[in-house]
């Protein structure tokens, strides 16, 4: 084991599967010298030279498409998307290429792709540059979606990604970068995707949450433990595929779910869970699955504002209380 | 171009055109249905670049790609088969048409999004020089694709980095009902390479000899290192858009006036004229293909439509990398 | 009131409104001389001009752009998709620009700009040109969307949508562009946004369907109502704004629902659905909310395969059966 | 240029470096957050630009966009308010210093993707155009931005439809931490208006006349009715691209060199050579300005941070049309 930050984490991970798999490549802008934005690639463009670690233009779609071709040719390219909100400009080569190939080519063909970037809120970066967009993801089939929300996980969660055979959308939160946990040296430890984490086991409630706002339901978990509420957080780490199992367990024990993440709350990935729990564990419930996300407008700069739309501590609090005294 | 190199071009001339004459027969007929997208009287552009392309070389098509998976050596039998969206096709039924695709034959796939193969190409050059080979990549698009933005993304990389890539835009003058000079701001699309340090060449994409040309200079190119080269070969599409096609946009005249400028009538009075094959000769090497194609059509017609329980199969890879 | 198609009628609408408004303009893909691929611009050229009935080059996010631009600057731009599955291409300029725009102008901006496009299967045309994907834009704020089931309904929203000063998705269906109805000739005649409309009364289940679905959910209901169980079909015609009034009302008397539509189930739009049913009408419900969407694949080529991916009659009235019956 | 006009674009110039340097102080002292890009060393193009446009004409301006702002009228209290997300704010806080927009002034706004305002600037020609009016519009973009796809498909409309939209590129030699050469594949950007039938200029970004040269026939150009026109202005940015950027991908005697290019330094010794002002009038000016600039500090320090319960408020327009 080794103290690390979540992006030193995923930077070494990378530089390791880069060492034993030639095939392994990383593209993205401003990812050579200066090592990507958040360090993520730091040191790889001087030990692995400017083929294997390429800076690329700002041309996103056009880079994706590249690195789907690459992907169809033997290649395993790890395409870095500094701010994930920037996919929208490659939504095409990622939704009706990447996520469609292999199944339109009736699975004569394979892409191991993946896309990393951050997203969430944390700089002041307003609308454009703060948002939460696992949704697309979830939604047009043919991805893996991946949140990890500690270094432990992504260390763990990123290995399985890269030498998965198929596009994977690997989700980083960029106020979690300088988190740091205990990581496994072992060269070859990976974490499978569809296994989600209980992190911390109670009896009243059940609280679904990921990437940052894991830390947010533990901490509102340890509020309400003082009450006399027991709260039992479930980090699913993968949303494709999605360990509803775990999820339908707790809920049989807790007979009430909520569910928290950082995307917008209408239609977003919180929807799919909570339409899970209801079908699969009715009877179960005591009270609606409940649904936190963000405020159904676009992420404001103001930090007063943006506090305001995106789900605190206080409002996880004041949401399971309502489940508990429905 | 030597003698059997045009023989083999005008044989897969012949193919694509007749495979396309049948595609087109079956959809009137309802035996196939969908997008059917005709390159007839293109069929130049696909057969030469086809005939100097190994099977370890990567094309990428388009919405009209018929051609080129032919040119890059698909069977009639599986395409026609695809287009019918049966088991036994290119894609097990799940593309049809617009998605014919051969990895491992170096066919990436035609692509129904308008400029949405053009990277691919570029990243099969991209791997092909990471993994120190010495393949090339082709895509082919149409002058319509010309105006996306992926078009130029994908050029000024493949400039940079110096890619293996051959761009071959086939200009045949409309994209769906819409001339090429009312959207396209350049008379000649190949002048677009010059914003890309890109060398770009102007051919006539119905005669074989004018593809040949260029595109021998173009693989030359790619193989010494020096990168893309960018061709535009204009051409013409004798068929409708789609299978349907009103073609209020054009007239009568314009398309006899192309029809007079047919790429296989003329590569066959070559021929004819530097005693490669009589006339006889040629006329056996028709009837061949429409013995394969007959052939085709039976397979097409006889294989089975897939079992809807397999529906889900392939959304992932679930096997070992 | 006159006998239109669905594509006549929305084509009415359009020239009524450039008629009576200067501002109004379309812009698109072989929309002149061919008047668009389902004649739903047909003679508007010749009418109008080919200023006002502009044919753009096949560079949609690039005239997604011009349009917010001419919108931010007192036009009213009508922009025609052909397939709505090409708007990936042009994804940036409508969800980081149109859809927040105004909002991170702190609303001294309005975009007066409709996206018009059709979805969903019909037409054979494979994974690419057969999507239905409403749900992006349920997900990201900014936009209202617009899913019209019939004729009269696509000539009252369009002309709502048209006079509206947000950006707007208007959603057709491919497959009802020859679908008739009496239309109003009224040339004020609107359907405001957000009012469901019940299409068939019932008392054991609410089925919540949307486009092409609807007729499916009323044949079912037909058949349902054969072995004597009476559904409620409801279309709520808009999903922004979403009329869950009348929804709960109707679940207040059935206690069982379903949400059917043709976009993918995994996180679609009936997630966000079952989930404000289940938040609003918990106590009324005798049985979890069903949902029915395309399965988790790509839509196929094969016919075979596309019926077995979309909900049909059948499946619908098999998922009825199982909430009845729960 | 007159002399008016020269006055005009130094207190612009002045007026952008100072807000910029109090921005930059200010978020070193954690009185502000957030993306804040400078443009300092670039203030020549702006300030040139907005002295020929009229407060009907429009731009559309890039995440480095203070001085744009500023150059079309921005009053710098009520941008460095938006700086601190307050109310005051022009975007009340919404939007911060990456969308700074005044729509009724003619300013579209800032924007924070990469070419995302582009096509926004020839929507506004088109608008224009549509309603009969002689207004022009400007983009502004850097070097990075034209390899975005949205500037080739933008570039190509605007030329076919000839929309009076003036196209300026800002080469600053980075984009980010990116050399322009390591990733574009033309030394000069303007040779890619040739793609679209754009005359395309290359001008001193570091010198107003040159910058005016170019600007003045490409206004002509555009209220003719003959199209667009590209300008590529080289210039350089003296700061890092953010705020805390390490800076290594350049060396200090690179910084140096440009620093020795200063705009404002540039235009003085203009004025005093030929005696617009003296150097006593211009120390004058620049304690005017600073003073600008600390009365804009307290009325944004002063006002009130917005407050959360209006936070869904303006996500759409409930007005009537
Ligand atoms: C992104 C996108 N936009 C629009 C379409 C619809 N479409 C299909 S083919 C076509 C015309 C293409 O023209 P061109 O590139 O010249 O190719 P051609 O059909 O002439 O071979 C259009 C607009 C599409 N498939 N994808
Ligand atoms: C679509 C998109 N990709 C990437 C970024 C991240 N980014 C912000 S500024 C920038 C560099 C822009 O370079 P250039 O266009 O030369 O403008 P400059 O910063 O030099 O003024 C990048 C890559 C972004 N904001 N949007
Ligand atoms: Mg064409
Ligand atoms: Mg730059």
């Amino acid at each position: 084991m080794s103290k690390k930050k979540y992006a030193v984490a995923i930077r070494d991970v990378i530089a390791e599967e880069m060492r034993s798999d030639e095939r392994v490549f990383v593209m993205g802008e401003d990812i050579g010298a200066l090592g990507g934005v958040f360090g993520c690639t730091r040191g790889l463009q001087k030990e692995f030279g400017t083929l294997r670690v390429l800076d690329t233009p700002i041309s996103e779609s056009g880079f994706v498409g590249i690195g789907i071709g690459a992907a169809l040719t033997g290649m395993r390219p790890v395409i870095d998307f500094m701010y994930l909100d920037f996919v929208y400009v490659a939504m095409d080569q990622l939704l009706n290429q990447a996520a469609k190939l292999r199944y339109m080519y009736g699975g004569r063909a394979s892409l191991p792709l993946v896309i990393r970037g951050q997203q969430g809120v944390g700089r002041g970066n307003a609308g454009t540059h703060s948002q939460s967009i696992e949704a697309f993801f979830t939604h047009i089939p043919g991805f893996k979606v991946v949140m990890p929300s500690n270094a432990y996980d992504a260390a763990g969660l990123l290995r399985t990604a890269i030498r998965e055979n198929n596009p994977v959308m690997f989700i980083e939160h960029k106020a979690l970068y300088i988190q740091t946990e205990e990581v496994p040296d072992d060269p070859d430890f990976m974490i499978p995707f569809g296994q989600a984490a209980v992190k911390r086991s109670g009896s009243d409630a059940t609280i679904v949450a990921t990437s940052l706002m894991v830390s947010r339901a533990l901490e509102a978990a340890e509020r309400l433990a003082e009450e006399g509420i027991e709260v039992e957080v479930i980090d699913p780490r993968t949303l494709i595929p999605f360990d509803i199992d775990t999820v339908i367990t707790s809920v049989k024990k807790t007979g009430r779910a909520l569910v928290v993440h950082e995307a917008h709350k209408n239609n977003g990935p919180g929807s799919e869970i909570a339409s899970q729990i209801m079908e699969k564990g009715f009877r179960y419930l005591d009270a609606p699955v409940a649904r936190l996300g963000a405020k159904a407008c676009t992420l404001p700069f103001s930090l007063v504002l943006e506090n305001a739309v995106v789900p605190s501590v206080e409002d996880i609090i004041q949401s399971v209380h309502e489940i508990c005294y429905h | 171009m030597d003698k059997q190199t045009i023989l083999n071009v005008h044989e897969t001339m012949l193919v694509i055109r007749k495979f396309e004459e049948r595609a087109l027969n079956l959809f009137e007929t309802n035996k196939l249905r969908g997008s059917v997208h005709l390159s007839i009287g293109q069929e130049a552009v696909a057969a030469t670049v086809g005939a100097y392309l190994r099977d370890e070389d990567y094309i990428t098509s388009t919405h009209r790609g018929h051609g080129h998976a032919i040119a890059k050596g698909a069977r009639a039998d599986r395409a026609m088969a695809e287009l019918m969206g049966k088991v036994t096709g290119y894609c097990g039924g799940r593309g049809g048409s617009m998605h014919i695709a051969d990895v491992d034959k170096g066919n990436l796939g035609a692509n129904a999004i308008v400029g949405g193969g053009i990277p691919h190409a570029a990243g099969a050059a991209l791997s092909a020089k990471m993994r120190g080979t010495d393949q090339v990549a082709v895509t082919f698009f149409g002058d319509g694709a010309s105006n996306e933005g992926i078009f130029h993304e994908t050029l000024n990389m493949a400039s940079i980095w110096k890619l293996p890539v051959i761009f071959i835009c086939e200009n045949n003058l409309y994209g769906m009902t819409t001339n090429v000079e009312r959207v396209t701001s350049v008379k000649d699309i190949a002048v677009r390479g010059a914003a890309y340090d890109i060398p770009g060449v102007v051919v006539d994409g119905n005669d074989v000899f004018s593809v040949e040309k260029a595109f021998k200079k173009a693989l030359k190119r790619a193989k010494a290192g020096d990168g893309p080269t960018l061709i535009e070969a204009k051409t013409y599409r004798w068929k409708g858009h789609w299978t349907g096609d009103p073609e209020m946009y054009r007239s009568r005249d314009e398309v006899s006036s192309w029809k007079e400028k047919c790429p296989i009538l003329r590569l066959e009075a070559h021929m004819i004229e530097n005693q490669l094959l009589t006339e006889e000769q040629i006329r056996t090497k028709h009837q061949e293909i429409d013995q394969l194609i007959d052939e085709a059509e039976r397979f097409a017609l006889e294989s089975p439509e897939p079992d809807p329980s397999t529906v889900l199969d392939n959304v992932f890879d679930e096997g070992d990398q």
